[in-house]
């Protein structure tokens, strides 16, 4: 049904690629991850080689230049680890973190950071969110005050991911007050800086993402590590919005895929009443309707890539997939769980990691609120 | 708008007992209820003072100790209990076990165990689940053995509450030849004086964090024939269905606690939280999530009301106990979710209670029989 | 295992009401249902039967030619009518009225409406919604201009049932120079004596068939001021809002009984109902659909009885009555649907009471306020 | 979005065309089909004059041998006729009642029956639901006997659409009781035999659509009118169950979107409270929120179409799609009524005429629990 779209043996390829990666280097260390809460760094190395971390740059700085389609393939692939955080890790750096630094940033910039990145010797984390901003990107305060060739920052950064791997920041700071939109710019800032604090934050599920508030207490950067022109930064970080939310939709609901997977699994082996779980009808019913919820999902991010492919605008398809998807997924997960009983209340059990993870999904990206009032915007409300 | 208690406790007394509790948990359990969740467990303590306090054995006839009064303030106290927000203590399971013994033990067995309930030297356990079997008594595999006027048990049982702490463990196993449900008793084992009992890990949940939840273990584990519930085998079945009323009716009135701190959480949050320069309250959308939450408790409180005015009466049916579990449940759920998602970001980080409370709230679906299964107890009391 | 009234409806002289109830509507409502469907409208003689059996006045006082009796027994009155299905007898008005009168009205008001209402000699209409205009008081344009001690009244109304009947009409219309819902005011227009006056059609509703539900015109209609409630004008506002909390419960009360009647039918028709061989009702779908259904009556007749005796006592809040009307007409909704879902085909035709009850039903959220309006008036009494 | 499906000029001109039919002569005798309890049989005429009953037909018979995207094209429009009744008339003569006459008949059958049903001088219905026997096709019991050259058929068949148009029935009955699935056979029956009687059914809604309950009474047919082999009735009924079903997705979605746009306009005229019903947020929320909903049925459609087109097996996409897009139209009908208020009540509404005619959905053409059942078997369980 999706042949359109990844019938190519490079596609097939890429996949095999990525699902072996997955499997052997991410499955299997999946608990592992939890008790450390944050994935191990020397993956970002490994996904570096097998050219993982730059699908869509410029080969000129080690990107595959590749389309929309690869970066789905691969998501749809990573959103199989059995760890929501650790499919989140890699996303953000692929995503959210660099996609302005590749798209705006100097030669020079690239040069220091994109090429190194790519490679995955280096961690990025992006800084938007602030402890009183949550949905309203313009309401930041964090503030880079200009002196000589530096920028002087201070103020704080909420619900980071990738905080305690990160080397550095893609930061979005108010660099002028009085400038409305045009008063933000992003600028990298690497952790190790002098001033630079961070206190990892106890979530209820993705225990294996490193999510953290950063304290920045004149933090001393050049104001050549700007990203493209000061005071463009709101513009600049409202464009990748909406590839980082179609990828949240493609890992979160490959997640809920397998989810369902390794749940049909276990109603064909519990015994209730004498016969198994998944020869009841509330189960049959259930699970058929997840099925049917998990598709429309599906080929709703599948629209979405192939707008993107084209090179069309997919504004609408994707906010409406995220809010749907996610959903979906907590929905899923809800049931899944459900039908696990008892055991999928223990925290190694897949479907109540996967409940306490899939909740993250309709706050974070931008929430179901969030997307809702700005779907209404598009739609002419 | 509302009361403070379910509208169906009409009494002075359940009112002034509710003051008494709130007091008694405003001191011993909301100050820790964090660092029980990191401990895992609650504090021994806990059990004396509130047994020294009066309000472990409240229903409890007076000639064993206990308070003598009807079953309803122990609901009173468990409500407020789970509006306090914590769910690591697992007092409920107490009086459930002390109603086992008066309602079904012998008068050697009352005088040997409600005493120590409802002082606090005892802590019960259940023990009714094992790895593989849901909610099916039918397969229970743990058997009790009769050997020399003493039982002899073996097997294995887990999500045990109180599973760390518990000295007094109400054990569902397998006694005669019998097969299915009806081969089943209540069989009662003080752990002290048990070997080849084990504890397990306590086991990590989602939620629920400061509760000890185990598994345990019986290898050949003897205990005398007398500590059969009742005195003799066989009554496993009738007597757990029995008291299963009142198990499930705690449910609902746990539930209804966990909403109606939620509510007023939410509440609260939203009038400070500033967005778009505007309070997130007077966003149209959150005052419609706050009524929708806020009348789920509303209507949820007459019928917990009423089920506890039946319930001393004597007139609480099984189909009815299953609606205020599976609903209550349900709606506490369906509650917490929509309360977090008015916190946004804050609202998936542990510290904060409503992050607990959604995680707490999904093992009220689960355990005291599967929502499911309650739906099924419902349907069955329509086929008549 | 339910009651058959709620469970709030604790005394022998509800019970007792309640049977009397059942009787009388048996005999002069079920028989004629299907009839009045088609007919669009209820017979005359109803309304002067159901008045000389005592069910119209129940709840007026005795000086007036009332039964004098709490509103409570009304409610039964309305609980029981729901049950039968009918939908089209717009009787619930008549008390809603007859209240505004008790409430407000003058010695001389009193005496000249109140035995007709409790007769049926008078049937009641009130006329709020104007086209264009609907929860929303301040956009009332109808006007009723003092002229000579004259009330000129000028307007339209729409969605008015009783609207081909009614021959007492409760007027909401602006008076004074007051702009917004202040300067409103309620107006009696007995029909029998307003040149001016005129009725559009009946209708054409999808469902309540058998209610006459029409357009009111008013051009140059004069009635004595004496006419307006209470003697004077401006308090319309006031009056509506005190009275909405009867109005709003009632909903709930009719959504119970409705619920209650769809249920019953439902398990019967599942019973009967054969596929593959089996009773559609060993369906583990058909029994979950039940089982939440059955739940959804029983936890709304908690909270309905509850509000209810707050009715009587006088402490029913007006957010109080506004869950009862929201949950209460969601929950009949719900489970509407899925009785009519488990129906199959036969759901779908109109000749079937679950047909009928499904289109019934969808009314209940949009009259009496809008299920949104009352959610914000719940958040009002939130922000406190 | 869906550049790949329909972009050609072919397909836009025939878009055209049928959107000017459904402009031009259903939507502005919506009200008076409802009065008339069936559409104009008029109407079938010049959609045979148009080329619009025999899209995927052999051109030998008039039919257009287009494929299944323009099939999609059609029912798409149609269903904006602001009558769910009259797009149903016209679905049951496309794809119900003439597919197996089509793909089995007899020569001399085709030339009798379907090249007139294509051009729209007769009108065609399907029978096959008996009163007691709804999703369990095998339990039907209407009986064929063989006498002579004649079958003698006594029975009865429930919910017949275009019950009073239809100038004959495609019949399924039971030829031999003891062959189990090998007995049954499709008969062609005129509805004006002697023997063949009819009563119409007052509905909730679909008020547009003439359904009926036919009753059989020693009717005499001869053995000729047989569609396909005797016996191989139910495996011929069966196989065109996915067309219907996607045709009741397509048409049934787009009565919503149509309600939908209608509702948004409403919502902007309609003041409340000092404002329009469209700037308060619980209606910008509803109203993206349905689009979401809606978006994502659409792709699942259009996934199923894409298939067929194809030569793919689309039967679990498709499944999935019926009960996702019905529960979808209702919602959006029981949400769009909410915001109509007590106008939405009204028989003369938009808004509430959707709401009365969706509510059809989960139960016709395979109900949501057949749905679920039959999905769920094909997912292994």
């Amino acid at each position: 049904m999706t042949t359109d779209l990844y019938a190519s043996s490079e596609h097939e390829a890429f996949r095999a690629t990525i699902r072996k990666f997955t499997e052997q280097e991410l499955r299997p260390r999946a608990r592992e991850f939890d008790e450390a809460g944050r994935i191990d760094k020397v993956l970002f190395k490994k996904m570096g080689a097998l050219g993982m971390l730059g699908l869509r740059y410029d080969p000129e700085y080690g990107g595959a230049g590749l389309d929309w389609s690869f970066s789905a393939v691969m998501h749809e692939e990573l959103g199989r680890s059995d760890n929501a955080g650790a499919t989140l890790a890699v996303s953000v750096h692929t995503e959210m973190s660099t996609p302005s630094l590749a798209q705006f940033g100097s030669e020079e910039l690239k040069r220091q950071y994109l090429i190194p990145a790519i490679a995955g010797e280096t961690v990025s984390a992006v800084a938007v969110t602030e402890p009183d901003a949550g949905s309203d990107v313009s309401a930041i305060k964090t503030r880079a005050v200009r002196d000589g060739d530096d920028w002087v920052i201070n103020g704080s950064k909420m619900y980071i991911t990738n905080a305690a791997n990160a080397d550095w920041l893609c930061l979005l700071v108010v660099t002028d007050p009085d400038a409305g939109y045009s008063g933000f710019s992003q600028i990298i800032v690497p952790t190790d800086l002098p001033g630079v604090r961070c206190d990892l934050l106890d979530k209820i599920g993705l225990w294996g993402s490193d999510t953290g508030q950063f304290y920045f207490d004149d933090v001393r950067v050049p104001v050549s590590n700007t990203i493209g022109d000061v005071g463009r930064g709101f513009q600049q970080q409202m464009m990748q919005f909406q590839d980082e939310r179609l990828v949240a939709c493609i890992s979160t609901l490959a997640g809920a895929e397998l989810l369902w997977e390794e749940t049909k699994k276990w109603t064909e082996e519990r015994i209730l009443f004498g016969k198994p779980l998944s020869k009841m009808q509330n189960t049959q019913f259930k699970m058929a309707e997840m099925w049917a919820q998990m598709l429309a999902a599906k080929e709703l991010g599948l629209a979405a890539v192939r707008a993107l492919v084209a090179g069309e605008d997919a504004t609408k398809t994707i906010t409406a997939a995220k809010v749907f998807t996610s959903n979906v997924a907590i929905d899923v997960a809800t049931a899944c769980l459900q039908l696990h009983g008892g055991y999928g209340l223990m925290k190694e059990s897949m479907a109540g990691r996967a409940y306490v993870d899939m909740r993250v999904a309709t706050i974070g990206g931008g929430s179901d609120e969030t997307m809702l009032q700005y779907l209404a915007k598009q739609l002419g409300f | 708008m509302s009361d403070a208690i379910p509208a169906g406790w009409k009494s002075e007394d359940h009112v002034l007992y509710a003051d008494a509790s709130r007091q008694f948990l405003a001191q011993e359990v909301s100050p820790h209820i964090e660092r029980w969740r990191k401990q895992g467990v609650v504090d021994r303590e806990l059990w004396t003072k509130a047994g020294e306090a009066g309000f472990l054995g409240a229903s409890i006839p007076e000639a064993y100790g206990g308070g003598g009064a009807p079953r309803s303030f122990d609901a009173v106290f468990f409500y407020e209990h789970a509006r306090t927000g914590d769910s690591g203590w697992g007092v409920a399971i107490q009086s459930i076990v002390s109603h086992y013994i008066t309602a079904y033990g012998s008068e050697e067995q009352k005088q040997r165990w409600l005493p120590g309930l409802a002082s606090g030297e005892r802590i019960a356990a259940v023990a009714m689940t094992e790895p593989g079997c849901g909610s099916d008594l039918q397969a229970v595999s743990t058997v009790a053995e009769l050997e020399n006027g003493q039982l002899r048990i073996n097997g294995s049982k887990t999500f045990i509450t109180n599973g760390q702490m518990a000295n007094l463990i109400c054990l569902v196993a397998r006694t005669g030849e019998v097969a299915g449900a009806k081969g089943v008793s209540l069989v009662f084992v003080e752990t002290e004086d048990a070997p080849g009992f084990r504890r397990g890990q306590n086991l990590e949940k989602l939620g629920m964090k400061g509760q000890d939840t185990s598994e345990l273990f019986f290898e050949d584990v003897r205990v005398p024939e007398s500590n059969l519930l009742g005195g003799s085998g066989g009554h496993g079945f009738i007597q757990l269905m029995k008291q299963l009323v009142w198990e499930r009716l705690l449910i609902g009135v746990v539930a209804l606690g966990a909403m109606d701190s939620m509510v007023e959480a939410t509440a609260s949050y939203t009038k400070e939280r500033k967005l778009f320069s505007r309070r997130l309250f007077d966003l149209q959308n959150t005052r419609m999530k706050l009524a929708e939450a806020k009348t789920k408790a509303e209507v949820l409180r007459s019928f917990i009301g009423d089920c506890l005015e039946r319930l001393d009466r004597g007139t609480l049916d099984p189909a009815t106990a299953s609606m205020a579990k599976w609903w209550g449940s349900q709606m506490q759920c369906e509650v917490a979710d929509e309360c977090l998602q008015l916190f946004g970001g804050y609202g998936y980080m542990a510290e904060y209670p409503i992050a607990q409370a959604f995680s707490d709230a999904r093992a009220q679906k689960i355990y005291g029989g599967a929502n499911e299964v309650m739906k099924e107890l419902i349907a069955r009391s329509l086929d008549v």
